[in-house]
C-alpha cells in the first residue's frame, strides 16, 4: 500500500502531476519490452467509449488513442485525408503512418461520426499487419433487442482478442476487470466533486491530466496516482477566487489543447465538464456479480452518460446540460466544439438555443487540437467572465 | 399488379421518342412534390425518411407519404436556390462547416416549409439510420425543433478488412435479428401513431415490386458497360436514381424503370451514345455538386469524357443495387431485416472495402479514368476518399482527378478552379493516348455480357 | 530561322521565353503584372522579342499558359500550367518525376510517369496560405526585397514556428514576433519552414519521387530550395530558368504543333547546348 | 471629481489609440497611431502624444485602463480589460438605445449584443481568415493604388459596385486586376470589395441576433462608404460616433470603467493601486502552467528516430545532377 505523505506537501502534487503529464504528452504506445507487468499487448481505441475491461482482463494495455496534439507536425496525413476532417481524425492517421503507433496489437474505432467510421478503414489499408476493427455499439439503445445486441457485440470482441493472445478470457478475469474500473470510476466521480465544491482547490486542467495518465497505463496503477492525488488536493490551502462558474461542454472526443483548459483556467471555475466523457461513461458501478458481459453490456443501455455521439430518447442534449449546470450550480456554460466535428457542432448549436430561451449566459468557442494561439481565446473568454461579473466598478 | 403490367407490356423496338426519360422523370418529381403538398388534405401520415437504410417498404405498407430531406436540399441545388437557404440556417447559428443538406433543410424550416416545388408537410415521424450519423443528428433537429417522433434505425457494418459478411453467415444472422427487433419496435410505432393495424401481405406486395423495380436498374446500369455509353451516369444517372429512392416499391417506380431498361437497350443496339464521339470513359466517385453538375459535366463531355459509371449510384439507394438482393416475399419481414442488414454493408458503411469495390467497378465499366469529388460539408462521402485514391493510385495505372466543391452550396465553387483541373487532367488524358475504339468495345462488351 | 513562344501569364508576373527550331532559348522577358492583363501578355511577348533580337513575323506559333491564358489573345492555343510545368521540367530535367510549383497564387505539385506523362496533380483551393504571395508578405513586413529573403533565413539559428495559416495576417504574426524581440532571421526562417511544409504535404498528396525538379517564381529563394531538399531527404533540381518553367513548357507545346513531335532526347541535347 | 484625470489605451493590430477624460466624462484628448512592430512602444507613444494633446502632464494621469490584443504590454497601466467590454460600454454611454454592434478593426469583426448597463451579452468573432476585415480593403486598395485615407472618398463615386466573390483576400487582389483588364473603373471595384466586406459584417452580426439599435464602432467608422454599404444591406441606419470617435471606442469604454473605478476607490477611501510595472507584472503566475515546459521542443520528429518513415527512392542520377 502507498504510505500517506504529508497533505500540505504541494510539491509532491507538483510530482504526481508532472508524471502524468508526460503520460498525457507522450503519443506513442509501450512496445514489446516496455509492457507493464501482466499485459501482452496494447489495444489502441478511439474516443468516446470502449468496454475496456474486456482488453484489460484478456492481459491487453487498453490505451486511448487521442489524437497527436499541438507538437504534432502532419506530413502525411493530410494527404490521406481531406482538409475538411476533423484533426483529431487526422493527427491520429499521422501517427499510424509515421509509426509512432506501430506497436499497437490492434486499433478499434466506433462509429461515433463517419469521420471515425472510416479512419478503421484507411487504418486497415495503411496497417495491415493490426488488428483494425470496428465495434458497432449501436445507435438504438431504445430498442428492446439492444442489450442482447451489444452483449454478442462484445462476445465477439471477446472471442477476436481471445484469438489475438491466445488463451482464454475468463469470467472471473473479466469480473476482476470490472472491479478494478469500477474503482477508477469511483475516484474520478470523487476528483469531480471537489472541482464541484471547492472548485479553486484543483483546476480543469490539473484534473483533465490527472485523468489522462489513466488511457496510458494500467487501472491499477491509475488508481493509486488518483487516490494519492485526490488526497493530497483535499488538503490543499489555496484561495478562493472571485471568479464565475461554469461548465465545460464539447470537449468529448477532440482534445482541446491544454493551453484552451489553462486560459479557461485563469478567468473562470470549471465546475464541470465533458472531457474524456469515455472514461467515466458510467453514472454508477458495474455489476461485479453474474455474466460479466451482459453486465457490461445492460450498463451501457441503463447507466451511461450522455454524449453528442449517442442518440438516446431517455436524455435530451438540453436535459443533460441542465443537469449538469444543476449539479454543479453552475452560473454559465462554455460550449465549443472542434472544428469540423458534425455532431458536435450541432450539439453545440442545440444547447446555445436552450439557455438562450433559459435565459443563461454562455460562451460560444471553437477549437482545433492543433491550435497554437490562444490569444483571440484569451480574450474572448476573459470577455465572458467580465460580463459574467461585472465587477469593474 | 405490377409484374403483370410487365408481361401485358408489347415486345418489339422502342423508337427514341417514345419515352424521354429526363422528361418523365422530371414529371414523377413533379408529381411527388404535388402529392407531397396535397398529403395534410388527404389527411395522409407523413414520414420523413433518407435514402440510405431506410424502411420504406414498411413505410409504404402503412400508406406514409414519403419526405426525403436529402432530396428536398439538393433539389434547392439543382433550382439554384440553396444560397439562401443555407444563408438563414448560417445566420440562425449553423456552423459553415456542417453538412449542407442539413443547413439546407433548417433553411427550409426557418422559411415554413417553403420549398421552391412547393410546400412539405410536417412529419408525423422521422427515420434516420446510422448510415451516415450525420442523418442522426439531422433527424434530433426535427425532434427537438418540430417535436417529430424519431426512430433511430441502427445497421451493423462490416466490422474488419479481412472478413466480409456473407448472407447466411452467423455474423449477418446476428445482425439480421438484431435489425428485425428494431423493425418489430417499428412497426409498433407506425400502428400507434397511423391508428392502422400492420398487414404483412402489403409489405410482401411492396417488396414484390422493388424487386421489380432493382431488376430493371441492375440491367439499367449494366447496360453503361457498352461503349459507347448511352447514358451519362452523372447527368441522367441523377434523374434515374431520384426515382429508383423516391418510387421505391411504387407501380410508377416499376414502370419507368423497366421503360428505361427498354429504352437504353434500343439505344445500344443502334449503336447511339451519350455524346457524339465518346473518347474517354470516366468513373465518378462521390456525391455530385447539384448546383453545377451541368457545368461539370459539360467541361467533361467538351473533351469526349462520359461518365459511365458513379459509386454515387450504388450507395445514394443505400446498396440496394446488387444482384442477389432479392426480397423472398414468402417471409416479407425476415427477408426485408436479412436485405437491409446487407445493403447496409455494401452501400459505403465504412471503408473496409472502398478501394475493393472500386477496382472491380473500373473493370467492369473499362474506364479510361477516375473523377474522385470531395465535398466539404459531407464527411460521410469524402473523408475515406483521399485514402481510396492513394491506396489505387500505387496500384493500379488508372489515372485520376481531385476536385473538391459542396454538394449544394455554391459558395465552394469555384468554376476557373475547377476548369483548370479539368483540363490539365484531360491534357494528361491525351497525351497518354486512348486505345482503339475498336478494342475498347471489346472489353466494353465483355464485361457487359457478363452482366 | 523560324521560332515559337511561349507566355505564362501568373497571378504576379508574365513570363514570356522564345525558342527555336532546335529547342534552343533565344529570348526571356519577366515582367510583373501590371493592370491589365491583356497588354501585360503583349508586353512580355514583345520584350521577349526584342530580347531574342527577331520580329514578331518569324514566330510561327504561340501557346499561353497560366492563370491569365485566355487572355493571350494573340496566341495559337492555351494550355493549363500543369501540363506546361511538367512538360518544362522534363525538358530542364528528364529524371523528373516530382515537379513542385509555387507561384505567387498557387502551389502545384505534378507526379510525372516516366514515359514523361503527367501522372497526378494537385493544387491548393480557394485558400492563398503557403504561396509565393506568404513571401511577399513577409518581404513587406520586414521591408526587405524578395531576392533577399531566402540568404538572409539561412543565417538562422533557432527559427520560430510561424502558426497563421494566412498569408494576410502572416504579415502581422511576423510582426508580432519581431516585436517580442526575435530576431528577423529566425522570424524569416519560421515562415519559409511553414511554406515548405505546406507545399511538401501538397506534393506528398501525389507522392513524392526522386528526382524532385521545383519550378516557379519561388524556386529562386535559396531557403525554400534547402528546406524542400531537407523534406524530401534527396538533392533536387532548380534550374536557372525555373521561373521560366511554365512558359517554357507552352512553347514546347506549340513547338509540336509547328515543327511536328520530336523525341525529348534530341530537345535536350539543343537545351544543353545553348 | 473634475481634476481627476483617467486615460483609456486600445492597443490594436492596426492602430493604437488613446483618449483622456476628466471627472465629468468629458474628452480632453485624443491620440492614434500606427501600431507597428513593437506594441509596448506604440502604448508609450500613443500616451506621450496623448499627454501632449491634452496638454496635461503624465502625473494628473490617475488610472490607465488598457484594452485591445495588446493590453497586456502597456506596462504603465493599472488594469487591463478586453476590447469587446470596453467597446460595449462606450456604446452605451454615447448612444444608450445601442443593442448590437458591430467593430471592424484591422484584423477581425465582431459583433455583440449588449444589455442597457452595457454588459456583453453575446458576442460572435470573424474566422481566422482575413477575408472579413479591414485588412482585405486595405489589400485592394493597395492595388489600387489607394491609400488607407483614400478608400472611404474613392468609393462614394461608385454608381455600380462590381462583384467580389473570392473568399479569399489574396484571390480577391486578382479577381481586381481582372475586373480592371475588364475596363471597371476602379470606384466600382472599390466599392464591391467593401459590399462584400458589408455581407459577412452583417451575417456575423445576425449571428449574435439582429436586435434594433444597431452602431458601427472601429477604424471602419472613419470609411462613409463602408457605412454606407452596412447600411444599405441591413436596411436600417447604423449609429456612428461623431468627430472620428469611432475609432477610439475602445479607448472610450476603457477610459470610462477607469474612472468608474477611480470613483469607487476615492468614495471607499481606497488609495490607486500601482500599475502593472510597478506590480513587476506577476500578477497571473498563481498557477503552473503545465502547457509551458512543452514548448522547449518545437517540431517533434516525424519518428521516434527522427527520420522520415516514407522512404523515397534517391535515383543514382539525381545525386549526380546535383
Ligand atoms: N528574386 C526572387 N527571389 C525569391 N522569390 C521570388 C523572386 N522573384 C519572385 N519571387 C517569388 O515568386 C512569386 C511569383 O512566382 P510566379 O511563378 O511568377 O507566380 P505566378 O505564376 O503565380 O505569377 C512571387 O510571389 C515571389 O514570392
Ligand atoms: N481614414 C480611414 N479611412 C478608411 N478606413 C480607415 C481609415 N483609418 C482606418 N481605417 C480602417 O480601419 C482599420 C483599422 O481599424 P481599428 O479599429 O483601428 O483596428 P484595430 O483595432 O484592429 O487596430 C484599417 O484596417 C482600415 O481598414
Ligand atoms: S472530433 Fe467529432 S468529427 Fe472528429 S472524430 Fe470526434 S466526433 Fe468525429
Ligand atoms: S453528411 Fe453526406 S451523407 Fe450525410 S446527410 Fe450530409 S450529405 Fe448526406
Ligand atoms: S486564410 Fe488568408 S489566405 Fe486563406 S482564404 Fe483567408 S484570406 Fe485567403
Amino acid at each position: 500500500m502507498l504510505t500517506r505523505l504529508a497533505p500540505e506537501n504541494e510539491a509532491e502534487l507538483t510530482d504526481l502531476l508532472e508524471r502524468c503529464h508526460a503520460a498525457a504528452r507522450d503519443n506513442s504506445v509501450p512496445g514489446k519490452d516496455s509492457l507493464p507487468e501482466g499485459f501482452s499487448g496494447t489495444i489502441g481505441h478511439f474516443p468516446v467509449y470502449f468496454p475496456e475491461e474486456i482488453a484489460h482482463a484478456g492481459g491487453l494495455l487498453p490505451v486511448n488513442i487521442l489524437g497527436g496534439g499541438n507538437k504534432l507536425e502532419l506530413k502525411h496525413a493530410d494527404a490521406r485525408m481531406g482538409s475538411f476532417v476533423c484533426s483529431i481524425c487526422r493527427s491520429t492517421t499521422e501517427l499510424g503512418l509515421n509509426g509512432t503507433l506501430q506497436d499497437l496489437t490492434g486499433f478499434v474505432t466506433h462509429p461515433i461520426c463517419d469521420a471515425a467510421k472510416h479512419l478503421a478503414g484507411i487504418w486497415s489499408r495503411n496497417l495491415p499487419e493490426q488488428l483494425a476493427q470496428i465495434l458497432y455499439l449501436p445507435q438504438n439503445v431504445n430498442s428492446r433487442g439492444a442489450t442482447r445486441y451489444i452483449a454478442a457485440e462484445y462476445q465477439r470482441l471477446r472471442a477476436d482478442l481471445e484469438r489475438k493472445v491466445g488463451h482464454v478470457i475468463s469470467d472471473e478475469a473479466l469480473r476482476r476487470s470490472i472491479r478494478i474500473y469500477n474503482e477508477n470510476r469511483r475516484l474520478l466521480r470523487e476528483l469531480y466533486a471537489i472541482r464541484r465544491d471547492e472548485p479553486w482547490k484543483v483546476s480543469c486542467a490539473e484534473s483533465y491530466l490527472l485523468m489522462r495518465a489513466g488511457t496510458r497505463m494500467p487501472r491499477e496503477e491509475h488508481n493509486a496516482i488518483l487516490d494519492q492525488a485526490i488526497d493530497l488536493i483535499r488538503h490543499r490551502s489555496l484561495p478562493a477566487q472571485d471568479k464565475p462558474r461554469v461548465v465545460f461542454l464539447g470537449g468529448f472526443c477532440e482534445q482541446p489543447p491544454l493551453e484552451m483548459l489553462e486560459t479557461i483556467d485563469d478567468a473562470c471555475f470549471v465546475v464541470d465538464d465533458d472531457l474524456l466523457v469515455g472514461l467515466r461513461w458510467f453514472t454508477q458501478d458495474v455489476p461485479e456479480s453474474g455474466d460479466p458481459v451482459w453486465a457490461l453490456a445492460e450498463s451501457f443501455v441503463e447507466r451511461s452518460a450522455a454524449s453528442p455521439v449517442q442518440h438516446d430518447e431517455r436524455k435530451t442534449k438540453e436535459g443533460y446540460l441542465m443537469e449538469m449546470m444543476r449539479s454543479s450550480k453552475a452560473d454559465a456554460a462554455i460550449l465549443t466544439a472542434a472544428k469540423f466535428c458534425e455532431p458536435g457542432l450541432d450539439e453545440q448549436l442545440a444547447w446555445s438555443k436552450h439557455l438562450d430561451q433559459a435565459g443563461i449566459q454562455y460562451l460560444v468557442l471553437e477549437f482545433e487540437e492543433k491550435m497554437t494561439s490562444f490569444e483571440q481565446m484569451a480574450m474572448q473568454v476573459e470577455t465572458f467572465a467580465e460580463s459574467l461579473l461585472f465587477a469593474l466598478a | 399488379m405490377t409484374t403483370e403490367i410487365l408481361e401485358a407490356a408489347p415486345a418489339g423496338t422502342v423508337a427514341a421518342a417514345d419515352f424521354d426519360p429526363r422528361v418523365e422523370g422530371q414529371r414523377l418529381i413533379k408529381d411527388w412534390y404535388a402529392g407531397l403538398a396535397e398529403a395534410p388534405r388527404r389527411g395522409q401520415h407523413v414520414a420523413n425518411v433518407f435514402v440510405m437504410g431506410n424502411a420504406v417498404e414498411i413505410l409504404r405498407a402503412f400508406d406514409f407519404q414519403l419526405v426525403f430531406p436529402e432530396i428536398n436540399s439538393l433539389q434547392t441545388g439543382v433550382r439554384k436556390a440553396s444560397g439562401e437557404y443555407i444563408r438563414l440556417s448560417e445566420d440562425y447559428g449553423m456552423s459553415p462547416d456542417v453538412c449542407s443538406y442539413v443547413k439546407a433543410d433548417v433553411g427550409l424550416m426557418l422559411k415554413e416549409n417553403e420549398h421552391p416545388v412547393g410546400r412539405i408537410p410536417k412529419a408525423h415521424l422521422a427515420i434516420a439510420s446510422n448510415m451516415c450519423s450525420t442523418f442522426i443528428k439531422w433527424a434530433e433537429i426535427w425532434e427537438r425543433w418540430l417535436k417529430v417522433p424519431t426512430f433511430v434505425l441502427d445497421l451493423p457494418g462490416q466490422r474488419a478488412t479481412n472478413w466480409r459478411v456473407r448472407p447466411g453467415d452467423a455474423q449477418h444472422a446476428a445482425d439480421s435479428r438484431w435489425v428485425e427487433a428494431q423493425f418489430r419496435d417499428l412497426i409498433e410505432k407506425c400502428e400507434k401513431i397511423t391508428g392502422k393495424r400492420f398487414d404483412i401481405d402489403r409489405l410482401a406486395e411492396v417488396e414484390e415490386r422493388v424487386n421489380q423495380m432493382v431488376f430493371h436498374w441492375n440491367n439499367v446500369m449494366a447496360l453503361n458497360r457498352m461503349c459507347p455509353a448511352p447514358y451519362n451516369a452523372m447527368l441522367d444517372g441523377l434523374t434515374y436514381i431520384g426515382i429508383m429512392n423516391v418510387y421505391r416499391g411504387a407501380p410508377e417506380g416499376v414502370e419507368f424503370m423497366r421503360r428505361l431498361e427498354r429504352q437504353l437497350k434500343a439505344k445500344v443496339a443502334r449503336g447511339e451514345g451519350r455524346v457524339a464521339e465518346e473518347r474517354f470513359r470516366l468513373l465518378f466517385s462521390g456525391t455530385p455538386c447539384y448546383v453545377s453538375m451541368r457545368r461539370l459535366v459539360e467541361l467533361f463531355e467538351t473533351w469526349g469524357g462520359v461518365f459511365a459509371y458513379s459509386d454515387y449510384l450504388t450507395f445514394a439507394a443505400g446498396g440496394m443495387d446488387a444482384g442477389e438482393l432479392v426480397y423472398d416475399t414468402s417471409r416479407p419481414l425476415e427477408s426485408l431485416a436479412e436485405i437491409t442488414a446487407l445493403a447496409a454493408q455494401r452501400g459505403l458503411s465504412n471503408q473496409f472495402f472502398a478501394h475493393e469495390r472500386l477496382e472491380q467497378q473500373i473493370r467492369d465499366y473499362a474506364v479510361d479514368g477516375i473523377v474522385f469529388h470531395g465535398i466539404k460539408s459531407c464527411r460521410f462521402v469524402s473523408s475515406g476518399m483521399a485514402d481510396t485514391r492513394d491506396y489505387l493510385n500505387k496500384r493500379l495505372a488508372v489515372p485520376s482527378l481531385y476536385i473538391e466543391s459542396d454538394l449544394i452550396d455554391p459558395r465552394y465553387w469555384s468554376d476557373a478552379q475547377i476548369k483548370n483541373r479539368v483540363d490539365a487532367f484531360f491534357e494528361a488524358l491525351n497525351q497518354r493516348g486512348v486505345p482503339p475504339p475498336g478494342d475498347r468495345k471489346t472489353i466494353a462488351a465483355e464485361a457487359g455480357r457478363a452482366a | 530561322m523560324k521560332y515559337v513562344a511561349g507566355v505564362d501569364v501568373g497571378s504576379t508576373q508574365t513570363k514570356a521565353i522564345i525558342i527555336d527550331r532546335n529547342k534552343t532559348i533565344v529570348g526571356r522577358a519577366l515582367l510583373d503584372m501590371e493592370t491589365s492583363m491583356a497588354t501585360v501578355a503583349q508586353d512580355a511577348f514583345r520584350a521577349a522579342l526584342e530580347n531574342a533580337d527577331i520580329t514578331e513575323g518569324e514566330v510561327l506559333r504561340i501557346a499561353g499558359t497560366g492563370y491569365g491564358r485566355y487572355k493571350v489573345t494573340f496566341g495559337h492555343e492555351q494550355v493549363t500550367e500543369i501540363s506546361c510545368h511538367a512538360r518544362g521540367a522534363i525538358a530542364l530535367f528528364p529524371g523528373t518525376r516530382t515537379v513542385i510549383d509555387i507561384g505567387g497564387q498557387d502551389t502545384k505539385a505534378i507526379r510525372v510517369k516516366p514515359d514523361g506523362q503527367v501522372g497526378d496533380f494537385t493544387m491548393n483551393d480557394k485558400c492563398a496560405a503557403g504561396t509565393g504571395r506568404f513571401l511577399g508578405a513577409a518581404s513587406y513586413a520586414l521591408e526587405m526585397s524578395l531576392a533577399d529573403l531566402g540568404p538572409l533565413a539561412l543565417k538562422s539559428q533557432n527559427p520560430v514556428r510561424i502558426t497563421t495559416t494566412c498569408t494576410v495576417f502572416a504579415e502581422s504574426e511576423i510582426i508580432s514576433h519581431l516585436a517580442k524581440g526575435l530576431l528577423p532571421e529566425d522570424v524569416l526562417m519560421g515562415v519559409h519552414q511553414a511554406i515548405t511544409s505546406r507545399c511538401v504535404s501538397l506534393a506528398r498528396r501525389v507522392g513524392i519521387e526522386s528526382e524532385v525538379t521545383f519550378t516557379g517564381g519561388v524556386s529562386r529563394n535559396v531557403a525554400v530550395v534547402k528546406l524542400i531538399e531537407q523534406a524530401v531527404g534527396a538533392p533536387i533540381n532548380v534550374s536557372p530558368d525555373a521561373h521560366f518553367c511554365g512558359a517554357l513548357g507552352a512553347a514546347l507545346f506549340a513547338h509540336d504543333r509547328a515543327f511536328g513531335v520530336q523525341s525529348e532526347d534530341q530537345a535536350q541535347t539543343a537545351l544543353a547546348a545553348a | 471629481m473634475p481634476h481627476v484625470h483617467v486615460a483609456g489605451i486600445d492597443i490594436g493590430s492596426t492602430y493604437t489609440k488613446a483618449i483622456a477624460l476628466n471627472g465629468n466624462r468629458e474628452v480632453v484628448g485624443t491620440a492614434v497611431r500606427r501600431t507597428g512592430f513593437k506594441l509596448a512602444q506604440a502604448a508609450e507613444g500613443v500616451f506621450e502624444e496623448l499627454l501632449k494633446a491634452s496638454r496635461l502632464e503624465r502625473s494628473v494621469i490617475a488610472y490607465v485602463a488598457a484594452t485591445g490584443y495588446g493590453r497586456y504590454t502597456a506596462p504603465f497601466r493599472h488594469t487591463q480589460i478586453t476590447e469587446l467590454t470596453a467597446h460595449a460600454q462606450a456604446a452605451v454611454h454615447l448612444f444608450p438605445e445601442t443593442r448590437t454592434l458591430l467593430d471592424i478593426g484591422g484584423q477581425d469583426i465582431k459583433a455583440l449584443k449588449i444589455d442597457a448597463q452595457g454588459r456583453v451579452k453575446a458576442f460572435r468573432l470573424n474566422d481566422k481568415c482575413a477575408a472579413g476585415t479591414g485588412a482585405f480593403l486595405e489589400k485592394t486598395a493597395r492595388y489600387l493604388g489607394l491609400t488607407t485615407d483614400d478608400i472611404g472618398p474613392y468609393a462614394i463615386r461608385s454608381t455600380k459596385p462590381v462583384e467580389v466573390s473570392s473568399v479569399c483576400a489574396v484571390f480577391a487582389e486578382s479577381e481586381v486586376i481582372n475586373h480592371l483588364a475588364n475596363g471597371i473603373p476602379a470606384e466600382d471595384i472599390m466599392m464591391g470589395a467593401m459590399v462584400a466586406l458589408g455581407g459577412r459584417a452583417v451575417q456575423l452580426m445576425r449571428r449574435v441576433g439582429l436586435e434594433p439599435g444597431y452602431m458601427l464602432a472601429g477604424g471602419m467608422t472613419r470609411n462613409a462608404a463602408m457605412v454606407n454599404a452596412l447600411e444599405d444591406n441591413l436596411k436600417s441606419k447604423l449609429k456612428v460616433a461623431p468627430d472620428g470617435l469611432g475609432q477610439l471606442n475602445g479607448a472610450l469604454g476603457a477610459a470610462l470603467l477607469g474612472l468608474r473605478r477611480v470613483e469607487k476607490l476615492i468614495a471607499e477611501g481606497r488609495p490607486i493601486p500601482p500599475t502593472a510595472a510597478q506590480q513587476g507584472q506577476t500578477d497571473t503566475a498563481a498557477r503552473r502552467r503545465w502547457s509551458a515546459q512543452a514548448v522547449k521542443k518545437r517540431v517533434e520528429p516525424c519518428t521516434v528516430t527522427g527520420s522520415c518513415p516514407v522512404v523515397i527512392k534517391v535515383l543514382p542520377q539525381a545525386v549526380a545532377a546535383a
